[in-house]
């Protein structure tokens, strides 16, 4: 998180990407010189899948804004199932993180496959935008008072 | 009731069946009971305890007790048969060395909603209808059974057995329950009100790992929080990572596994209502992917190790009515 | 349900008066409600592209607010004022420079940055009404009339923002004239401009544009030619020199729902 | 070459017009081509190239329709009409530059002329 | 104690023109650990290579950071770098700070900022890397060509001439594609038909090639030498087997107003076809949405059923089914080729209002011997031979994204001028136009073709766009257009028009790249591993590329991108087995509950559970049910570490540590 007086609120987003679709979708909006901002620093993980909840908890609790995670679309897979499972983890840790009151627009899934270069740097766009309204996460970093 | 189970848990061992039965004895106080393994008739009559206050959960000690020589008997409330049903299910115990014998509960009493209304020095209870006989070393207290009930016991699921070798009594049926409802006030009210909420009530957390420790579900050989290479261990140079995440984290460890036993809840020396974060779980893990019921049968997938390919996406959580 | 805010135009309330009585009294006839708006300004009838252009499309913004103000969509009717009206919508809802310089100058109490759906009176006839509908309510069908649709340049472009059709092979007239029961004419020159604009300039210009449309619409065999526009049917009946009948398609409308007796009298 | 006037055609135009491959498309679609000393794709060609003054001077600026057929077909989304029109602003803004007069309206009227022609006149020939 | 060697590349100026290197490599040799921070031009160079190198064996390095481009394209080559050197190959990671960095990003400022994190990520994952050794895995000696055009003809006789079996899958009823559909070829004018016709016998004739042709790929699993596809035969409603091919059937078919398609709906057909009499296989097919006996829905109804009864071999089955078929491939050649675009956005050349505006590939069936007129070039309105005909390039190429397709379509200047020069040829009455805007003609004898067609044919080339184009009441068609050189607008009185129809991907190819994991760029076309250099192979291993669906390409570039595709599967068949990935999932015994999560949602079945005894800390010894991984099946995709519950399952290469390191160092 990086917050100057002067200048607007600059997000970290955290980016989990799978390897095989949406890295590669980045990669091509690399190729394809498509802007988004400085803020997306991505994870190379090989599946979506390999994702632990505890992974993103750690990040937001480390400082991250915003933690977005991109996988191939449901039935593209690499590994034949792995988006599947994650679409199930991630509804439930996010309907709990919500439910803590932490706010909604800090996450998101987005399916993103190796030919979506345009997808991807809109997607983390239009992310990073929605985190930046949020302001910086202090909820989650703050859930529990520190102790006296 | 108490001598029923005694008298079977005596003939069980006498015949042979069993080896050993796991029971509760007397703590400190009356109100206070806590699981025991008992060999032989001699120490039963000595201790052994069941009466209102005896809302132990015994399966988890089977995790540990089913993998020793020879035959343990259980007596198993109908809620405690879920937690079995769900250790099994997951190779936790040797369902095998355990003979279960069902008994009926009509709910638990909760000693410290007896000491909240002023009343000390309990001995003993007894209930009359509605009404609950406190015998203090005051004298005798009278206030309605419902009000002393514990809380897990208000929002009872289930009165039916899902695993039994026996049963004492007859057996109860699945029934509908208000246990939802909280956590639809909860969803109810806005992002902030929740936040502030779960703020002031995580914030009473002393880390003393009694929902840990009581949990059914929380059975590992190693909890991930001392596993070093989870990158979450409990070291007491850690940072605030685990500390701030800690509930979190195990309510989504045992999301779909957990039976809503309630125990979390009722050892929390803070009164958080913890067992709020599972029944959120169990409440999305129903209406997203069909009614499932942790413990209820020991072949069933769970459901975050399954999936169908017209699963909801998880942007239905954003889309959900705004505030 | 079906009130719409109108916006006649200047030239509705003169010279084509009859484009406006015909397009009231069917709408009413088809369970539609016309609110014209208290006070509404002439759009200025051509459209300034420049973008350094802002008094020019004040009043036309003024409108778009008006009917936003009610709350409902917005109709017209002149193909002018509906290119002006759209093509001003447009640009405020994706030109954030212009629309912030526009609501400078208008200070309203709430910034106008396109809220405003603009249909124009066929489109509503499409999918308001739709021509299945409008079909049914038919007492005088124009069987066997061989009508050409001519849609100018105003209705169809630029597409981007005119969106009502397609802007090379539109059909939405065609569909109307199949509604009222006549057999309609494709022609080539059916969107291509008749040189209204330039009647004032080069009369000449805007006599062999018109006339051209004429001869194409009478080479494939037409009785008629509707438009929608008054400066169209000015020029095309005025300054082409064919014989060729050029009617408002309102009045057509009028005349087939059996309306047109009770207009004139 | 007239740099200002360049500028201020490209701004006022909104058009981009390095964007345009030299098809010639407009001004085969061009309903006034006959009538234009310069023609829509000479139009942008020589707005890139900065001759605005020879544009301005012509009368091809006030023979276009605004009919929009060559914006509409253009394959590169060039939008020739609107720098057509941005010459034109340049060049009616200018002192006394008027193109048309009102005293010499009344003789062009006849009683069926809608309004719309006189407004619309206006509006694209005087300042 | 850790001792890592940072590299920093410029890539030119890819890299450092955006991003600050030195700055870069400065303020990673302060990370703990680090020993070594450089920089240097091309780190993928041999001398880039050589200071890796070097440095491992100076500095006795125990880890490698190289800051560069993707490590989807030089990962591979640093960790064989390293391993030449001595350094375990798994012990080198890559921070990506080209397409993740400085080509996104233009603040030289901000962008070296984030090279930095990302450069400290890959410290941070570096510091936990541990060595892996990598198994083998055998190549299925197989090849998949998807499209059975020239391209995957061409591409499956090669393959198979070096000896291993390949499967052409093609969704028509017929290999052959677009080139069956020409009639001649340029620059030599010879006919399409018979260099053509004879290659699709060869690959029916040869041993080595199966050919299911009215086929779809359905689903493809599993990676280079190891997919497993899914092949979906469309029902046909004849036995492929049975079937001559005699035609008797499409003669008794009393449904004979089929548009054909083969004729692009020039002409008419049966219900039962053979798409055209070269058809390989020569088989006949049901249309079901013509047949009169399927569109009752009731095939038991006794209606119809004429081509039962003509087929002498009993071949006619109105009960087939889909049929789906599974196959194991070691290597996937993509060939799904072209089709020009639909003309709906460009209907001021009337292509929707009159049929003598046709597009070019109407014109090839319309002057083909085999096509709707035999041969003759007739109006399709009135059957009367045009004479005067106008042709309209770059109709939907070299647009503006919001007008068309932005890039040039290749291949219609010269098919364009071979239509020309054919029609001054055979009917010397008729005139010829062409509106052009640039004529392009790169390659061996192309201009002097289209010299010809000027000098030789007198085929009138005038530049400049047609606007519009009106048909009109006396069946000529007005086409205005300008004409830049005389600085005229022209009005041509035309008996035809022909559309120089820009050329898309088939609608069929984004659908398969998702399925195969490759990529493809915003207008379709599979994008190649490497624009110069790998230009047959796409950038998911195993999957080559072949033909116009990587990007428009006349007949002999199809024909040499095929034989490339075909040598890199070989080259890949020829193995008996590669090396496979190391990064696999482990399971810790010690902390496994034997719970079966893991088990369950394992989609190889890579994990297997047994009874172990263990020695207990109090000395004890205890039987407990842990799950094994079996290296050689899993994938590595890690599906299993969020599943179990106590961590005990952990991935090589991407361990719960390593990737919290990283999100440390990203949110310090």
């Amino acid at each position: 998180m990086q917050v100057n007086e002067n200048k607007e609120f600059q997000p970290l987003i955290v980016a989990f990407c799978c390897n095989w679709c949406s890295y590669a979708g980045a990669d091509l909006s690399g190729t394809n010189r498509l802007n988004y901002p400085t803020n997306v620093k991505i994870i190379r993980v090989p599946c979506s899948c390999r994702v632990n909840p505890m992974f993103i908890l750690r990040a937001f609790q480390k400082g991250a804004d915003g933690v977005i995670l991109c996988g191939c679309h449901p039935g593209d897979c690499h590994y034949t199932s792995g988006n599947y499972f994650t679409r199930r983890r991630m509804t439930l840790l996010f309907s709990m993180l919500d439910f803590l009151g932490i706010e909604r627009d800090r996450t998101r899934v987005e399916w993103v496959s190796a030919a979506e270069g345009a997808k991807f740097a809109a997607t983390m766009n239009e992310f990073t935008e929605a985190v930046k309204k949020l302001g910086p996460n202090r909820r989650l970093e703050d859930l529990r008072c520190r102790k006296q | 009731m108490q001598e029923a189970i005694i008298s079977k848990a005596k003939q069980l061992l006498a015949d042979g069946t069993v080896n050993r039965v796991i029971g509760w004895k007397k703590g400190e106080f009356a109100y206070d009971i806590t699981p025991a393994i008992f060999e032989s008739a001699e120490e039963i009559d000595a201790d052994f305890v069941y009466d209102d206050f005896t809302s132990a959960n015994v399966s988890k000690y089977l995790v540990k007790e089913s993998k020793k020589e020879g035959k343990i008997l259980a007596f198993l409330k109908p809620c405690d048969t879920y937690s079995l049903n769900q250790l099994t299910k997951e190779h936790r115990v040797n369902r095998e060395n355990i003979y279960v014998v069902g008994i009926p509960s009509d709910g638990k009493l909760d000693a410290e909603k007896i000491k909240a209304k002023g009343i000390t020095g309990i001995t003993g209870v007894e209930k009359d209808g509605d009404t609950l006989k406190i015998n203090t070393i005051y004298g005798e207290e009278t206030m309605p059974v419902a009000e002393a009930m514990s809380n897990k016991c208000l929002s009872c699921k289930s009165r039916k057995h899902v695993t039994y070798d026996e049963l004492i009594g007859e057996d109860g049926e699945v029934i509908t329950s208000d246990r939802f409802d909280m956590v639809e006030k909860l969803e109810n009210m806005t992002s902030q009100e929740r936040y502030d909420f779960w703020r002031n009530e995580l914030s009473k957390c002393i880390r003393c790992n009694a929902c840990r420790n009581v949990c059914p579900a929380c059975t590992c050989e190693n909890c991930v929080f001392n596993n070093p290479d989870s990158g979450v261990e409990n070291k007491a140079a850690a940072d605030s990572f685990e500390e701030n995440m800690f509930h979190i984290i195990r309510a989504f460890h045992v999301a779909g596994r957990c039976t809503d036993c309630g125990e979390c809840s009722r050892v929390c020396p803070q009164n958080i209502p913890l067992h709020l974060l599972n029944r959120k779980f169990i409440k999305d893990i129903n209406s997203l992917y069909g009614e499932y019921q942790a413990g209820a049968d020991t072949t069933s997938k769970a459901p975050l190790n399954d999936y169908t390919q017209d699963d909801c996406e998880a942007s239905i959580v954003h889309e959900r009515g705004v505030e | 349900m079906n009130t719409f805010t109108y916006y006649p135009g200047c030239t509705l309330r003169t010279k084509a008066k009859d484009l406006d009585a015909y397009a009231r009294s069917s709408a009413e006839a088809l369970g539609i409600t016309l609110e014209e708006p208290k006070d509404w300004q002439c759009c200025g009838g051509a459209y300034t592209t420049a973008k350094d252009e802002i008094a020019t499309k004040l009043s036309a913004v003024r409108t778009l607010n008006a009917a936003k103000e009610v709350g409902r969509p917005l109709i017209t009717v002149c193909s002018a004022c509906h290119n002006v009206i759209k093509q001003t919508n447009y640009d405020i809802s994706n030109d954030e420079e212009m629309a912030a310089k526009v609501n400078n100058y208008l200070k309203l109490d709430e910034a106008y940055t396109g809220e405003t759906t603009v249909y124009h009176y066929l489109e509503m006839l499409r999918d308001v009404v739709g021509f299945d509908n409008l079909k049914k309510q038919v007492v005088n069908p124009f069987k066997g009339k061989k009508i050409a649709a001519y849609y100018g340049c105003l209705l169809l472009r630029p597409s981007k923002a005119l969106a009502m059709d397609d802007p090379e092979n539109p059909s939405i007239m065609e569909d109307f004239i199949k509604a009222i029961g006549g057999t309609p004419v494709i022609y080539a020159q059916r969107n291509e401009c008749c040189g209204g604009y330039i009647t004032m300039e080069d009369k000449a210009q805007a006599s062999k544009r018109s006339a051209k449309v004429m001869d194409s619409a009478k080479e494939q065999g037409a009785d008629m030619i509707i438009t929608a526009c008054p400066l169209c049917l000015y020029n095309l009946k005025k300054n082409s020199g064919s014989d060729l009948p050029v009617y408002y398609f309102t009045e057509l409308l009028a005349e087939a729902l059996g309306l047109k007796e009770a207009n004139n009298e | 070459m007239n740099n200002n006037l360049k500028e201020q055609v490209i701004r006022s135009s909104g058009v981009n017009v390095l964007k345009c491959m030299r098809c010639g498309k407009c001004s085969g679609t061009c309903p006034s081509y006959d009538e234009m000393e310069y023609h829509p794709h000479q139009f942008v060609y020589m707005v890139e190239k900065g001759d605005i003054e020879t544009l301005m001077k012509s009368e091809s600026i006030y023979k276009c329709l605004t009919c929009f057929a060559c914006v509409e077909r253009c394959p590169r989304n060039v939008e020739p009409a609107k720098v057509v029109e941005a010459v034109r602003l340049a060049a009616i803004r200018k002192q006394g530059n008027n193109h048309l007069i009102a005293d010499n309206i009344p003789e062009m009227l006849d009683e069926d002329l809608p309004q719309q022609a006189i407004v619309t006149a206006f509006r694209k020939y005087t300042k | 104690m850790q001792r890592i060697g940072v590299f920093v590349c410029h890539c030119g100026t890819n890299i450092a023109a955006t991003v600050d290197v030195k700055a870069v490599a400065e303020a990673l040799s302060h990370e703990p650990g680090v020993v070594i921070s450089q920089e240097y031009q091309y780190m993928c160079s041999e001398a880039g290579q050589n200071l890796v190198k070097d440095a491992i064996k100076e500095y006795g390095l125990t880890g490698v950071v190289v800051c560069s481009c993707s490590p989807r394209m030089h990962e591979n080559t640093f960790r064989k770098a390293a391993s030449s050197a001595g350094l375990n190959p798994y012990l080198v990671e890559i921070a990506n700070i080209r397409e993740q960095c400085s080509w996104i990003h233009k603040d030289i400022a901000t962008a070296t900022e984030k090279a930095v994190i990302l450069g400290k990520a890959a410290i941070a994952k570096v510091h936990l890397n541990t060595p892996l050794t990598a198994g083998e895995s055998p190549v299925a000696k197989r090849a998949l060509v998807i499209g059975g055009g020239i391209a995957g003809i061409q591409t499956a006789l090669d393959i198979a001439e070096a000896g291993f079996e390949v499967d052409i899958v093609e969704k028509e009823a017929t290999i052959g594609g677009k080139m069956a559909q020409i009639d001649k070829t340029f620059p030599t004018l010879d006919c399409a038909a018979c260099i053509l016709t004879p290659k699709m016998v060869e690959a029916s004739q040869n041993e080595k090639i199966t050919i299911h042709s009215y086929s779809e790929v359905s689903a493809v699993k599993g990676f280079v030498g190891n997919f497993t596809a899914t092949i979906k035969k469309k029902k046909r409603f004849v036995d492929e087997t049975k079937c001559t091919g005699c035609g008797l059937c499409t003669e008794a078919c009393p449904m004979k107003k089929v548009p054909n398609a083969f004729n692009l709906g020039l002409d008419n057909r049966s219900a039962i076809y053979i798409p055209f009499a070269q058809a390989v296989p020569k088989v006949a097919t049901i249309d079901p949405n013509y047949c009169l006996k399927l569109r009752k829905g009731d095939v038991n109804d006794k209606v119809c059923g004429k081509c039962a009864e003509a087929c002498t071999v009993g071949a006619i089955n109105y009960h087939q089914q889909d049929e789906y078929i599974e196959q194991k491939y070691g290597a996937i050649v993509v060939a799904t080729g072209f089709n020009p675009i639909k003309l709906d956005k460009y209907d001021e050349f009337a292509y929707n209002q009159c049929p003598d505006v046709v597009t070019s590939l109407e014109l090839e069936r319309l002057m083909n011997a085999a096509g709707p007129n035999g041969g003759t070039l007739l109006r399709p309105s009135d059957k009367t031979h045009p004479h005067k005909i106008v042709f309209v390039q770059c109709v939907g190429s070299r647009c503006d994204d919001s007008k068309g397709k932005p890039y040039c379509s290749k291949i219609c200047c010269m098919y364009t001028a071979k239509h020309a020069m054919l029609i001054r040829e055979k009917y010397p009455d008729t005139e010829v136009y062409v509106f052009y805007i640039d004529v392009r003609t790169p390659g061996k004898n192309f201009d002097e073709f289209y010299r010809r067609a000027v000098e030789q044919y007198n085929v009138h080339y005038i530049k400049g766009m047609v606007g519009k184009v009106t048909p009109k009441a006396d069946g000529t068609i007005d086409v205005q257009a300008s004409d830049l050189l005389s600085n005229e607008q022209l009005h041509i009185d035309a008996d035809m028009v022909v559309l120089a129809t820009a050329i898309e991907p088939d609608k069929t190819a984004r659908p398969l790249a998702t399925m195969l994991t490759t990529q493809m760029d915003t207008n379709d076309f599979f994008t190649e591993a490497h624009a110069k250099l790998r230009p047959v192979e796409s950038a998911t291993a195993g999957i080559f590329l072949s033909g116009a669906c990587q990007g428009p390409k006349d007949i002999p570039e199809t024909v040499a991108q095929a034989s490339a595709a075909a040598s890199k599967a070989i080259g890949l068949l020829v193995k008996d087995s590669i090396t496979c990935n190391p990064c696999v999932a482990h399971s810790n015994e010690l902390m496994c509950n034997g719970c079966s999560a893991c088990e369950k949602v394992c989609p190889y079945g890579a994990i297997t559970y047994q009874d172990k005894e263990f020695r207990m800390p109090d000395r004890t010894t205890a039987i407990r049910r842990v799950a094994g991984v079996n290296p050689a099946v899993c994938q590595g995709c890690g599906a299993c570490t969020v599943a179990c519950p106590s961590g005990a399952m952990d991935l090589n290469g991407f361990s719960n540590s390593q990737i919290m390191a990283e999100v440390d160092a990203i949110c310090k």
